[in-house]
């Protein structure tokens, strides 16, 4: 990423910001509310384009990517992006066929204890368990780049470690993770670099 | 003179026609004028927004 | 490429039977319009006859518009929508399968439904064909622009009011070749011509919309 | 220097045509141009219309509305079409200034398609009795072209954001011109299969060459002020656009010394 530049709502978020992430390399972001982690993580994802900048990811710009190739970026925002009426099954099930993962499901609902909840609806669960569902359900994408935008809001002691350690797997296995929080002093055990905003 | 402004009848349609057309072509040079006027006016009293925020840092941890 | 369609496809038809009220509203809006309108009119046979087809098209315009309102606007409430753009899928198939999602919910039984209302206007049976024919044609064609109504305005609050200001324009050789197919239809003459255009105008909908529809959603979700 | 392919300059002027100073200077110096050519021409034209022109044989003087009736049409049309070009230009190639025109059109467009409705209905009331006569094609296309503009206008309306409004409108104006050519056919066929062809084919039933003149004048009289109407709105959105800018600061510190 190269002098890149964020503007949201024509209020210039935050200017000429380079770094690069090799790798097995986690980036840690960080800043108050409203700082632009949110906005920066979604132009990573290439959901919205920079007023300046470049985001290359292997080589190519982010949001000029085909399609194809869109498979290798998991983006978790603000919002679970599971659909109410569904079962917490139905939802990783549709999940996991669309992203063409490969991932067995039943050891992540394990980790997550989700195990006793999988034919629940969504709506019927805490947003602590919807969002463990929903981190579960970016495991299923066989991503190599994860961008997750608070992924540690709503989620007990358990839920986080696990968060952890799935950080530092997917490092360890040469993935790049971008992360955003408020509360960096968890997180900085799993991280290499931060971005302060 | 007035033959010709009765325009054998006719005449109401033609000059309301055209009365209308240049009613609308007076109002929109006006608004036109006044559209880029109060734009330069406007520039003078607005005050200096915050542009960007500073420079965002990058650290190495561990 | 296929299987895209078939995922979103199933996924929306079993999200829509799960809120099957919502799928209803629309269905019965029609049902309610075409019964009230000869209240209004005077119920004498030959002018309900003559201003029958217009109400069926017309009241078939409104409920599909309605029906579709809600076609990104959940999706783009919980977050799914930010995934399936995302998503390793090209948009413009994603979008092409929601619409047939939501054309099989609201128009297709509108197949079913008007000919009923038809029959309440007088219409002779033998209509009944040319007007289940011109709708199949007409449909999608309507299917697409609400789509593209609501992919337009899915970031907006109001975003339902104003749909339709932006999409009956468009709606206009629609509503003049399905109104002229059926009054063609119920004298029992030859309805070739106002089909050939329906579906013509179909063509072009369901060819050009799903990508500017997916370029609308992409932009009002930036 | 013509050594320089004509391909590169074309390349460098479009470009130019991108750097919003460049243009606001461009659009002050075409304005007094553009203003006094088309009140020339106005002047000349509806004195030869309506006076030296020959009434028509048919519907005598109210004839005389077809010199002001058919240029704001003409208009109303090629601004929508303008419209969805600027547009398009900037969602494509992300111009924001391409938006600003765009966004200036519209206002006028809708001005002269509402001009062409009052003018039609005007000149329908003599000639067919009735201010609103369902047979007439263009009315109804320009009714309906009225309700475009409108909801591009609505549509830019309720965005708070000025980058979003910009380019879901422009999906809109895009949408709205592939359709225009459809209305039109189907408004066309509609009206010759109710009513049969009608009295006033498209130009009139014979325009001789002393009526067609007056007309034509008229037209080229309406397109300029059109562009005059164009500069100065244009001119204002890229001040609005552009405030943050140091050249516009200084250029409004130039305006108040």
């Amino acid at each position: 990423m190269t002098s890149l530049e964020v503007r949201r709502g024509g209020i210039g978020l935050l200017r000429d910001l380079s770094f690069k992430l090799s790798p097995g390399q986690t980036a840690l972001v960080t800043g108050a509310n409203g700082s632009g982690k949110s906005s920066l993580l979604r132009v990573i994802a290439g959901l919205a384009v920079p007023a300046a900048g470049r985001i290359d990811w292997r080589g190519s710009a982010v949001h000029r990517l085909p399609p194809e190739d869109r498979g290798e970026i998991a983006y978790l925002g603000h919002l679970d992006g599971l659909k109410q009426e569904f079962t917490v099954d139905e939802n990783l099930e549709f999940c996991r066929s669309f992203w063409k993962g490969r991932e067995p499901v039943e050891p992540l609902v394990a980790e997550m204890r989700l195990e006793s909840y999988r034919h629940r609806n969504i709506r019927r669960l805490s947003a602590g368990q919807r969002r463990r569902v929903a981190l579960v359900c970016m495991r299923l994408k066989p991503a190599r780049l994860w961008l997750l935008d608070e992924p540690l809001t709503n989620l007990d002691t358990r839920g986080t470690e696990v968060v952890i350690e799935w950080l530092k797997g997917h490092a360890a296995e040469g993935g790049i993770a971008v992360v955003s929080t408020h509360r960096p002093k968890r997180l900085e055990t799993a991280a290499s670099i931060e971005v302060a905003l | 003179m007035s033959e010709f402004l009765a325009m054998g009848g006719h005449g109401p349609y033609v000059w309301s026609a055209y009365g209308v057309t240049l009613a609308v072509m007076v109002y929109n040079a006006w608004a036109a004028y006044r559209h880029q006027a109060n734009a330069l006016a406007r520039l003078q009293q607005a005050g200096e927004e915050q542009e960007t925020r500073a420079k965002p840092t990058v650290r190495q941890i561990g | 490429m296929l299987d895209v369609v078939r995922q979103i496809l199933l996924r929306d038809l079993r999200l829509a039977f799960r809120r099957w009220s919502e799928m209803a509203t629309p269905l019965i809006f029609f049902v309610i319009i075409a019964s009230l309108f000869p209240l209004a009119a005077s119920p004498d046979e030959a002018q309900l006859r003559s201003t029958g087809a217009a109400v069926i098209w017309m009241s078939a315009l409104l409920s599909s518009l309605l029906a579709l309102d809600g076609l990104f606007r959940a999706d783009s409430e919980d977050g799914s929508m930010e995934q399936l753009i995302l998503g390793p899928a090209p948009l413009g198939l994603v979008v092409f399968a929601k619409i047939v999602a939501h054309w099989a919910v609201s128009g297709v039984p509108l197949l079913v439904l008007a000919p009923l209302a038809a029959l309440s206007f007088y219409l002779p049976l033998t209509a009944l064909p040319e007007l289940i024919a011109a709708l199949a044609l007409a449909t999608p064609t309507l299917s697409v622009l609400a789509a593209i109504g609501a992919a337009l305005t899915v970031s907006l609050r109001a975003g339902g009011t104003i749909i339709g200001l932006l999409i009956l324009p468009l709606t206009g050789p629609v509503l003049i070749f399905g109104t002229r197919a059926t009054e063609l239809a119920a004298l029992g003459e030859p309805v070739a011509g106002p089909l050939y255009l329906l579906a013509s105008v179909a063509v072009l909908a369901v060819s050009l919309g799903p990508p500017i529809t997916a370029a609308a959603v992409r932009t009002a979700l930036e | 220097m013509n050594a320089v392919p004509m391909r590169s300059r074309l390349w460098r002027a479009f470009h130019q045509l991108g750097s919003p100073p460049y243009v606001y200077r461009l659009a002050g110096r075409l304005a007094p141009w553009l203003g006094v050519a088309s009140c020339v021409l106005l002047a000349v034209g509806a004195f030869w219309g309506l006076v030296l022109a020959p009434p028509d044989y048919l519907q005598g003087n109210s004839f005389r509305i077809i010199y002001i009736h058919v240029p704001s049409a003409y208009l109303s049309m090629g601004g929508y079409v303008l419209m969805a070009v600027a547009a398009g230009i900037g969602y494509i190639w992300r111009m924001k200034l391409a938006h600003g025109v765009a966004v200036c059109v519209a206002p006028l467009g809708a001005w002269f398609t509402a001009l062409a409705l009052v003018t039609g209905g005007i000149w329908g009331k003599p000639t067919w009795g009735t201010y609103w006569e369902w047979g007439d094609a263009r009315l109804m296309f320009e009714l309906l072209l009225l309700f475009l503009y409108i909801g591009y206008m609505v549509l830019r309306m309720s965005f708070d954001e000025r980058e979003k409004a910009d380019r879901v409108s422009a999906l809109l104006a895009v949408v709205g011109v592939v359709n225009v050519p459809i209305i039109h056919y189907s408004v066309e066929w509609w009206t010759t299969l109710h009513q049969g062809p009608t009295l006033i084919r498209e130009g009139g039933p014979s325009i001789t060459m002393d009526m067609l003149i007056p007309l034509l004048i008229m037209l080229a009289g309406f397109s300029l002020f059109f562009g005059w109407l164009l500069c100065k709105r244009l001119q204002g959105e890229i001040l609005r656009r552009e405030r943050r800018t140091r050249w516009v600061q200084n250029l409004a510190v130039e305006a108040a010394a």
